[in-house]
Parts: structure tokens; C-alpha cells; sequence
């Protein structure tokens, strides 16, 4: 196969121009040519930069994932994507469930996500000391952020805040913890507080919730009915169209009427 | 034409083809440390031709390949059920890997998990080994017992008796402890009931039965392991009474 | 990816809304899960679906092979089951869990007599179909052997073999292509379904998720046929001998609904098929095979005096695959 | 619906439960003055209980071996078979049989299982094993020092598996297992001899478990139900750590011991009488084994094997032990 078949078939592009492209949809392999205006290019998920071997220059910019480009202010790109999979970063809240309680230092969480190991020291509490900590037990939920995701070892979870108070962080009790697709959970804490579901739910049924980058959503309502329609309606909702929201939320209003 | 055979004639007077009375259980006998003192633990239980051994090890150190994932705060509990190659017409080759007996472990070990008080020993693994020696029927309710009785020679700490026995309901009248000639023309509901509570534990049919009889075959069942618990209890009481002496 | 870790939390909510009337998902606790069948394009492939999220499909097939010692006047039947890795996100291998489906499916299936196997005699004590059902469980959220039980059904009932017969004056095998008989159905005596339960604390919680089934410890499965017969009973905690009796009660409601779900699907597809009633052309036989019986035995008996054994896998045959199959056997 | 609904099958109502009342029952201190008699006191029969049997609806006992806490009524129930007793608000059941709990001053006889760091794992017929730390040992030098990394790559030479050791249990751990110690003359590695393994209940609890029998033997009764039997040579303490007495060769001296025909005689007697006493379930202790060798004397050694031999034996013994408790 020659050299002309094979770009007919691949389809593949070169040379984009990252500014052009914002908005579009970028797929895999695509290649960006390096901004001319050296200023400095951020780049965020699902775009690298490859550097060429020999003369150690920056040669191009790809893209390793499909979605869309997207431009935040100060020359920022990173592409929009539905997943399933979460992919770390400093300061991210996550929600986790305590997997094992060592006899050492740590407990390990999982935050399930299956290439993610993660750890939450006994002392990273609020008020924690050496003798008054809280006791956890295997199976308790935890609100926690992540402080740091060093390369091949667990990601370092913490309960307090550089402030050294919690301000929400730390053990989470009765409720029900599930998982959501992570691009939803994206959409739940981006979302304009306009049109923030969650506050569209809590109009309906006053709850507490906790929603973590990971993909795992805490909430809690006044009684474990109310706990399961929220739940149960989250999940639908993460599965529909946002068109369907209204009239799911509709429907849920009347549901919620039926049983208080 | 259909002929009448001799046993329909039995069935008119209410007598099974060996002679019982429809509520009338076979000869039991049982007995405890058959493997003293090699075992924990020991009994051999008999019903009619069915014959069964039991032997439990432990508790002890954690020593199978489970250890690794072994939370060190529970107990294992390990269950091994073999039949003989000679003990049903068709001689078997092996009998340990294949479907059925796995099964029967399994079953096994989720009763025993019952019965044993969990995590009295932290750590610690008991073994339960159950042999079947010959199959005349009722062999799954004749392997409980047995391991019951193991288990309370062993000594090891159980809630309650767990005892079972088959039951089936065949020309509209209730049957208890239906041996192999009969297996063959009515279903066979092995019950299995905690001997204080009566409430059941063990529950597997062969063969089809009619919905609509459950209640009555149950009833009959649960009848039956009473009568079994008392067996039970008379051969431990035996034991007891041996070894009073050492009680110090 | 769903966290592996249960939350206690999680635990004590699926009590509490038990006691409440409420499951996870919003369901009341004696509701069953809902059912979708759907049937592939070859013959006797049917997948099953109880939603949310458990998935089991099945594919039956028959070969022509020796019938075991012991019951040398009928065809045999078995059954294996395999969870794919991808249904559960580890590697399951050869653990309890497919063992456990297997037997489930064994007692109602096989041990139960549910299919007639006499009528897959061939040829007494030497030949006959070998009946395979593969069960592959390809979504996993409890109740597998709900699923599967109904995925073997759908399968059997719509299962289809070319006619085969032993040629009275010449004693020869005859296997006619589906293309040029009527095929041949599949008999069964009566047609199983299994319903499972989760056990609450006196609460009985039908057909659970797998949030449920790993929660609660207790486990039920009830069997039923199409006649109100019960045909399987599994238990693993102890239960009250009235939350029995009412667990039959729903599973044989249930049981019925879905097995005339099942039925209605069955004929439908059936109509569809248009089988077209093979008329038999004047004159030889054009493509159909003769086999000799007599000319493989002694071939074979020449070299390891074992009995003929014709098999072959696909249920769609064709006058190629024989003509292949002649030559292996009596090469 | 048939002819005999009841009368002909041995039917009785499963659920009818069987209580005990605790004012029956004697305080513990009262057991301990008939040890002497050595027959039993004939109310321990009216305190037999099972699995299942109520033992106190009462509420403020204290669960003890052998009981639980009923969840639905909070009743005391009995989870083995055996005698009430009752010491203050504490109740146990004292089980026959059993599983081996260990207390701390026990003597007991363990095989080496595992050499892990710093501790052997010993298999002393409880629940987990035995744990015998490196510090717990009086080193094969007799020195008394720290053990160092030297010692500690030694260890397989000092003990290794499968060696036979007799120990005392020093402390017991919270998660249930015990903590051994050989740091006495008394206890250590064992040499040639044989182990008996009888259920731990019927070992006697004596002030002293090593005892040098008049037959020429010596015998270890671990309280954990292994008996080690050994032949006695001439002068030499039973049980002792047969390297540390000839310090210059350990191996040399296992050899020196010359075991006659008569000493393997006298350890298969004796052997076969503990075997026959646990058979009828009679205690062991030093002063039954005798009666047993005596009992034992007008039979083969290798008839004692027999089943009816071995009854008759336990019968001998039943019948001395009564006379004595008379006599007292």
C-alpha cells in the first residue's frame, strides 16, 4: 500500500492550528503544529506534546484521546470527553470507601477507579493528633482531597483543608455512596447555579450530597426512601439526554409527592 | 389395560415397598469418635443402607493456599464431601472435582457457617471432611447429620443442631425418608431444620413436586428432623455419660 | 468503574429500605426484575436480559455421537457455562460462580427430565445427538441463574436438527441437510424457570441486584415449571418455614408470566422463520449424504476398535460439511 | 389421611427446649474438693447441657466457654456439650473434648512448624499456633546475652521443623495465641521418644506434668493433650535439653544414649496404655498411668492394641481409681 492510499484511509491531519480548532472534534493522532507566537501553551487532558529525540526541540502537539477542544483563558486547551475513568489531579475532592485499615499509618481507599490505588493518612484530620483521631472503619465513606499523585505509588488523600479546618471534608455517615459516569459528575459541578441539578433536586427534596471527581456521588435525605429516589434519580439522570432533565425532574416531583 | 401390581395393593394399606409405615423413618444409628483421636472430632451416621462418615480437623492455624487473602479476623470454615467409587450401582471413577460434589461441599460449608458460632476463633481454619459410603437414599440429610455430630464431638462452639431428612408427598400421602427404590418415582425434598428454632436451613428437591404440596411436605419433614434430633441427642447424651469421668 | 468495597453506609440503606418497602433502584421489594428476550439468527440462540444489567447468552447445539453406556437408548445433554472476564472485571476462571449456574441449570434442565432424550436416540446404543447448550454470561448484576435459566429456554425451544435416520435395508446413516427436510424440533416435557430472592431479615427481596445479593447474606432460588411444579429449591440461611411458602407463592405468579412472555416470543419468531416444507424431488436423491455404517467399522476397527462416532458441530448443516466429515471419518 | 399418624414413628416436637437452673449448680471451689475422690459427683449429670439448651434467662451472668448470647432474648445458651458451672456471675460450659485454649503456666509438648524471624511457630494442638520468640530460649551455649543477627541466622540449628520441643506457655497474646518459653532446664528440644496424642480434656491439671514412672520411662504430660514418652536413661533429668548437659558435641551425645529392647518395651506399653485410658476416656495423670502399666502387665504389648483389652484395661483402671477414692 502506498503512501497516497494510506492518508485516504486514515484520514489523518496534520498541522491543525489549535486556535482554529476550538470547538471541533479532534480524534486521536491528530496532530497540532506548535503556536508560532512562543507564548506559553497550557495543555490539559487528552493532548501531549512529543518532543523529538535528537535535537530535544518541541516537534508537535497530539491529541491521544477523542472530544472536543476546548479553550480556556490563558492559552489553555484541553479536550471535552464523555468517560467512565478517572484521571487524577491535584486538588481534585474525591469521594472513596475505606478498602483496609492497616495496622501503619494509612488507610487505603478505594476510590474506584481500578488503576488508581489510594491512601488516607490517620492523621489527616481535623483536630487529628497522634492519640485523638478518628477511628474508621473498613467500609465507612470519606470526602477527601487529593494533596498528591506521585508516579506509581498510592494517590495521597487528606481530610483537611491547607487551612487545617475540614470545611467539609472528612468521614461521611448513613446516606448511599454510587457511581456516575465521571463526564456527569463534570457536568454537576460546573454547572452554572442556574441550572445546577443539584439545587433543582434539593428544591423537591432537601438533601445533603457530596459529589467526587472520581465519579462517586454521597447523598443523604431525611429518610432512606427519599435517599433512594434521589439516588435512583441521579443515576437516571446521568444516563439521559440533558433535554429529558425537565421532565425527569418532573416526574420525580410527583413521585416524591406520592410517598412524603 | 393397566394391571394392578402388588404394590399398588401395599399402597391401598399404606405400606412402602420396604415395609415402612408412611411416617416411619428407617434403622439410625449413629456413633462418635470413630476416629478418635486422629480427629478433632468424629461420627458416623446410618440410615438404612445409606452410610456416612464425618470428620472434623481444627480449629487450627490457617494452613490452605486461602491464606493470602484471609482477613485475619474471620475463620474458615472448609468443606470436603467425597462418596465412595463403590458407593452407588454405577461405579464412579473420580468423585471428588466433578459438579455434583462441589456442590455438595459448597452446601455444606454454608450450613456448617450457620450453625458454627462466626468468628469464635479469629484467625484459626476448621476442616470438615464427609465421606459418603453407601447411597440408599437421603444421602445429602445423612452427611448434616454427620457433620453435626462431628462437629459437636470436636467440641467446637455451634448455635444449634442443624439436622435434615428427605420428604416427599406420593399418592396424595406424605412420606418420610424415602430410600433409593423410591427416589426413582417421586420427587425427594431434602429439609434441613436448626433443631431449636425450626427453622430451615437446608432445602434441595430432585425430581418435580407439585407447588400446592410444599406446606404438607415440609410439615412432614420438619417431623422427621425431630425425630432425628432426638436420635441425636440420645447418642451425644451416650458420649457424655462415657466421659464424665474426666471432667475434672 | 463501580467501586469493589461495599460502603456501610450502603449496607444499612438496603436494610433500612427494606423494611421501608424500597430497594435500590426504586423498587418495591416484591417486584421482579424485567425480562427481555431476544433470539440470534442461527438456530437456538437466545439471549436474555433482567434489567438493570444482567445479561446471559445461550446457544444450543447438536452433534451425532455415541450415547453413554448407560443409557445407551438416549441422546445426551449437557451444559456448560462460562463468565466472560469482561462481565465482572477480573478473571473468574473456574471458580464456584459458573460451577454453581451449571448445576442450577443441570437440575432443572437435565436431571429433571426436561427435555425428551429418547427422542435423540439414533440408533440403539450406538448412535445419537449429543445436545450442547453454552451458556456465556456476558453482563453481570445478580441473578444469574434467573437469567441464564430463561436464556437456556428460549435457546431449546428454539432449537432446530436436521432429520437423521438409519437406512433400514442398508443399515447406513442417513443425515439429511436442513435445506432439504423438515427440521426437527426439540421436545420438551415442561418448561422450567427460576426465580431467586434475597433474604432481609424476614423480608423476602425478589430477584436482587448484585449491591443486594453481596450485602445480604441469605439466598433463595425457587424453580417452577409451566405446570406449577416445583423443579428446584436452593437455600443458603436459615428461613421461616411461612416466608417459604410465600416466596413459592410469588415465584410461581412470576414464573408463569414470564414463561408466557417466552412462549409468545418463541412463536413469533417460529413465524418468521418460514420453514418451507421440504417436498422430496422425483428421482435419486441429488445432494444428501449416505454414510456407511458398515464400511466405518471395519475401517476403524482396523485401527483402534472403537465404535464410529460422526459428529459434527454446527446445527446448520450443510451437504459440504458432510462430504468434509465423510472423508475425516474414514480417512 | 393414614393409619398411623402418631404412635408408630418415633416423632417428638423439635422445639421443646430444656432449661437449667443455675441454683443448682455448685460454685467451682466445691468441684475442686472432690478432685481428690476422683469419681464424679453425680450432680454433674443434672448439669448436662447441650447445643441449643437454655442454660439462664437471667439477665447479668457473664458468658463464659462454651456459651452465647441468645440475639432475639438475650438469653444464656449453651454452644457445646457439657456441665454447667458457675463461678460468681461467670458461666461456662466445660466441654469434653474440646479445643485446647491455654493458660498461661501450662505445660505443653509442640512440634516446630515454621522458623520465621525472630520466632518459631510451634503446632500445639490449639487454635493457632504457638509462637516461641528467639528471646524465650536459653541458647544451646548457656549463655545468658541479647540475641544477635548471629543467632538469629542460627536459629534452623537450634531448632528447625519438625523438631519436637516441650515448652511452658509464658503469656497469651491478645488475638488468642500463646506465647512459649524453654527457659528452664525442664523444658527444650526433646530426643528420642514418641508422641501421643489424646484430647486435651483428660490431662489432668497436676502441679507437676513431668514424671519419671517407676517402669523405667519417663513421660511429658502436655497439657494441650501431646504426650511425649521417652526411655529413661540412667540419672538423666526426663525431658532435658539433652545438647545443653554435654556441651562440646550435641550430636554425638543424642547417639550416646543406648535405647535396649526393653526401654522400646516399656515406651510401646505405655504408649498402648494411654491409648487404651483415652479410649474410655479416663484422666491422665501419673498415679492412672500406673494403674494402667500394672493393669497392663499380664498381656503382650502388642495385644494391648486389641479393642477388648484395651476396655478391660480401662475398666481395671476404673475400678482402682473408685477403690482409691473410697479410701480417701
Amino acid at each position: 500500500m502506498d503512501e497516497s492510499d494510506r492518508s485516504n484511509i486514515g484520514m489523518k491531519r496534520a498541522n491543525l492550528d489549535l486556535n482554529d480548532e476550538v470547538g471541533n472534534l479532534v480524534m486521536p493522532g491528530d496532530e497540532f503544529s506548535i503556536p508560532k507566537d512562543s507564548s506559553k501553551v497550557i495543555l490539559g487532558p487528552g493532548l501531549r506534546s512529543v518532543i523529538d529525540k535528537r535535537s530535544n526541540e518541541l516537534k508537535t502537539i497530539i491529541a491521544c484521546k477523542a472530544g472536543l477542544l476546548r479553550k480556556a483563558k490563558p492559552n489553555t486547551f484541553f479536550l471535552e470527553m464523555k468517560t467512565r475513568s478517572y484521571h487524577s489531579f491535584k486538588k481534585d475532592d474525591v469521594l472513596g470507601i475505606i478498602k483496609q485499615k492497616s495496622k501503619g499509618e494509612h488507610y487505603s481507599i478505594d476510590v474506584a477507579c481500578r488503576e488508581l490505588r489510594a491512601q488516607l493518612s490517620k492523621n489527616a484530620f481535623e483536630g487529628a493528633t497522634k492519640r485523638y483521631r478518628p477511628d474508621l472503619q473498613v467500609g465507612d465513606c470519606i470526602y477527601g482531597k487529593v494533596m498528591d499523585f506521585p508516579k506509581d505509588y498510592p494517590l495521597e488523600l487528606t481530610c483537611v483543608q491547607p487551612s487545617g479546618k475540614a470545611c467539609g471534608l472528612g468521614s461521611l455517615n448513613g446516606g448511599h455512596i454510587f457511581h456516575v459516569p465521571v463526564h456527569f459528575v463534570r457536568a454537576l459541578r460546573t454547572a452554572s447555579p442556574k441550572d445546577n441539578l443539584l439545587q433543582k433536586i434539593g428544591r423537591i427534596v432537601p438533601c445533603e450530597t457530596a459529589v467526587g471527581a472520581n465519579g462517586l456521588v454521597w447523598v443523604k435525605a431525611s429518610n432512606a426512601v427519599l435517599t433512594i429516589l434521589v439516588a435512583q434519580l441521579l443515576q437516571t439522570l446521568s444516563k439521559a439526554n440533558p433535554d429529558e432533565y425537565g421532565t425527569y425532574l418532573n416526574k420525580f416531583n410527583s413521585t416524591v409527592r406520592t410517598v412524603v | 389395560m393397566a394391571y394392578r401390581t402388588h404394590l399398588d395393593d401395599l399402597w391401598e394399606q399404606q405400606i412402602r415397598p420396604d415395609g415402612r409405615t408412611p411416617h416411619e423413618l428407617r434403622n439410625i444409628t449413629c456413633q462418635m469418635g470413630i476416629f478418635h483421636p486422629q480427629a478433632s472430632g468424629s461420627a458416623s451416621f446410618n440410615i438404612g443402607n445409606t452410610k456416612v462418615m464425618a470428620a472434623v480437623y481444627g480449629p487450627h492455624e490457617v494452613r490452605s493456599s486461602q491464606k493470602k487473602h484471609h482477613n485475619p479476623d474471620k475463620m474458615i470454615i472448609n468443606c470436603e464431601y467425597s462418596s465412595a467409587t463403590f458407593s452407588s450401582n454405577e461405579r464412579k471413577s473420580s468423585t471428588k472435582a466433578d459438579r455434583k460434589s462441589m456442590e455438595i461441599s459448597s452446601n455444606l460449608r454454608s450450613v456448617m457457617e450457620h450453625i458454627i458460632i462466626p468468628d469464635i476463633f479469629p484467625g484459626s481454619q476448621i476442616d470438615v471432611y464427609v465421606e459418603l459410603l453407601q447411597d440408599d437414599g437421603g444421602s445429602y440429610s445423612a452427611c448434616i447429620n454427620a457433620a453435626t455430630l462431628a462437629l459437636v464431638d470436636a467440641g467446637i462452639p455451634i448455635r444449634d443442631y442443624a439436622v435434615a431428612i428427605t420428604a416427599t408427598m406420593s399418592h396424595s400421602v406424605c412420606m418420610v425418608d424415602i430410600n433409593a427404590q423410591e427416589r426413582g418415582q417421586c420427587a425427594e425434598l431434602t429439609i434441613g431444620v436448626l433443631a431449636q428454632s425450626n427453622e430451615i436451613i437446608v432445602l434441595e428437591l430432585a425430581n418435580l413436586l407439585q407447588n400446592f404440596y410444599l406446606k404438607d411436605v415440609l410439615d412432614e419433614g420438619i417431623k422427621g428432623c425431630a425425630a432425628i434430633y432426638k436420635i441425636l441427642e440420645e447418642a451425644v447424651r451416650q458420649k457424655f455419660n462415657k466421659m464424665e469421668q474426666s471432667l475434672v | 468503574m463501580k467501586p469493589k468495597t461495599i460502603a456501610n453506609c450502603t449496607r444499612s440503606l438496603v436494610k433500612g429500605g427494606a423494611k421501608n418497602g424500597i430497594r435500590l433502584g426504586a423498587r418495591g421489594i416484591h417486584e421482579f426484575r424485567t425480562a427481555k428476550i431476544s433470539f440470534g439468527n442461527s438456530v437456538g440462540s437466545c439471549e436474555a436480559v433482567l434489567l438493570p444489567g444482567t445479561r446471559v447468552f445461550a446457544q444450543a447445539s447438536a452433534a451425532i455421537g455415541e450415547p453413554s453406556d448407560s443409557r445407551p437408548g438416549e441422546g445426551a445433554f449437557t451444559i456448560s457455562v462460562w463468565v466472560s472476564p469482561a462481565a465482572t472485571g477480573e478473571m473468574v476462571g473456574s471458580s464456584e460462580k459458573p460451577s454453581a449456574i451449571a448445576r442450577t441449570l443441570e437440575r432443572m434442565f437435565k436431571e429433571n427430565r426436561a427435555v425428551d432424550l429418547e427422542s435423540l436416540c439414533i440408533k440403539f446404543g450406538e448412535l445419537a445427538w449429543i445436545l450442547r447448550v453454552d451458556v456465556h454470561v456476558i453482563e453481570m448484576n445478580g441473578c444469574l441463574q434467573d437469567t441464564a435459566a430463561l436464556a437456556v429456554l428460549g435457546a431449546l425451544l428454539t432449537f432446530q436438527r436436521p432429520q437423521a435416520e438409519i437406512d433400514v435395508n442398508t443399515d447406513e446413516l442417513v443425515v439429511l441437510p436442513l435445506a432439504e427436510c423438515t427440521p426437527v424440533e426439540l421436545h420438551l416435557f415442561h418448561l422450567p424457570a427460576v426465580m431467586s430472592f434475597a433474604l432481609c431479615d424476614e423480608i423476602l427481596l425478589a430477584e436482587p441486584c448484585q449491591e443486594e445479593e453481596d450485602i445480604l447474606p441469605g439466598k433463595l432460588l425457587v424453580g417452577i415449571n409451566d405446570s406449577k411444579e416445583l423443579c428446584h429449591l436452593h437455600l443458603t440461611h436459615p428461613i421461616e418455614q411461612e416466608l417459604l411458602l410465600e416466596a413459592t407463592k410469588l415465584a410461581q405468579a412470576q414464573c408463569l408470566d414470564r414463561l408466557n412472555m417466552l412462549k409468545g416470543l418463541v412463536e413469533e419468531v417460529k413465524t418468521q422463520r418460514e420453514v418451507p416444507i421440504y417436498k422430496r424431488p422425483q428421482g435419486p436423491r441429488a445432494t444428501g449424504t449416505v454414510l456407511s455404517l458398515s464400511a466405518l467399522e471395519t475401517s476403524s476397527r482396523n485401527r483402534s476398535e472403537k465404535k464410529p462416532s460422526i459428529k459434527y458441530l454446527s446445527p446448520l448443516i450443510t451437504a459440504s460439511d458432510i462430504n468434509m466429515l465423510e472423508e475425516l471419518c474414514i480417512l | 389421611m393414614s393409619r398411623n399418624q402418631e404412635g408408630e414413628a418415633p416423632l417428638i416436637s423439635g422445639g421443646s427446649r430444656r432449661q437449667v437452673s443455675l441454683f443448682d449448680l455448685r460454685v467451682r471451689d466445691e468441684f475442686a474438693n472432690d478432685e481428690a475422690k476422683g469419681s464424679a459427683p453425680v450432680s454433674r449429670a443434672a448439669n448436662y447441657v447441650t447445643p441449643g439448651t437454655i442454660v439462664t434467662k437471667e439477665m447479668g451472668f457473664m458468658r463464659g466457654h462454651g456459651t452465647f448470647v441468645n440475639p432475639s432474648d438475650q438469653s444464656l445458651v449453651a454452644s457445646v456439650v457439657g456441665a454447667v458451672e458457675r463461678v460468681n456471675r461467670l458461666v461456662t460450659v466445660r466441654g469434653i473434648g474440646g479445643v485446647y485454649y491455654g493458660e498461661v503456666g501450662d505445660v505443653v509438648v509442640g512440634r516446630i512448624t515454621k522458623v520465621m524471624q525472630k520466632r518459631w511457630k510451634v503446632d500445639i494442638n490449639g487454635r493457632l499456633d504457638g509462637i516461641l520468640l528467639l528471646s524465650s530460649i536459653n541458647l544451646p551455649t548457656g549463655e545468658l546475652r541479647r540475641r544477635s543477627a548471629e543467632d538469629e541466622l542460627g536459629m534452623r540449628e537450634v531448632l528447625k521443623e519438625g523438631d519436637v520441643i516441650s515448652a511452658e506457655i509464658q503469656s497469651v497474646y491478645n488475638d488468642g495465641s500463646l506465647a512459649l518459653h524453654t527457659r528452664s532446664v525442664k523444658y527444650g528440644k526433646l530426643g528420642p521418644g514418641t508422641l501421643v496424642k489424646v484430647p486435651s480434656s483428660i490431662i489432668k491439671r497436676r502441679k507437676n506434668h513431668i514424671h519419671n514412672l517407676p517402669c523405667g520411662v519417663s513421660v511429658i504430660l502436655g497439657n494441650n493433650g501431646y504426650v511425649w514418652i521417652s526411655p529413661l536413661p540412667n540419672g538423666r533429668m526426663p525431658g532435658t535439653n539433652l545438647e545443653e548437659e554435654d556441651a562440646d558435641g550435641k550430636n554425638t551425645v543424642l547417639e550416646e544414649i543406648r535405647i535396649t529392647k526393653a526401654d522400646r518395651m516399656a515406651v510401646a506399653r505405655l504408649k498402648n496404655c494411654i491409648a487404651a485410658l483415652s479410649k474410655s476416656w479416663l484422666p491422665i495423670y501419673d498415679t492412672s498411668l500406673m494403674y494402667a502399666y500394672e493393669a497392663s502387665t499380664k498381656y503382650e504389648c502388642g495385644e494391648l492394641l486389641r479393642p477388648d483389652v484395651m476396655q478391660e484395661i480401662g475398666e481395671l483402671v476404673r475400678q482402682q481409681m473408685a477403690l482409691e477414692g473410697a479410701g480417701s
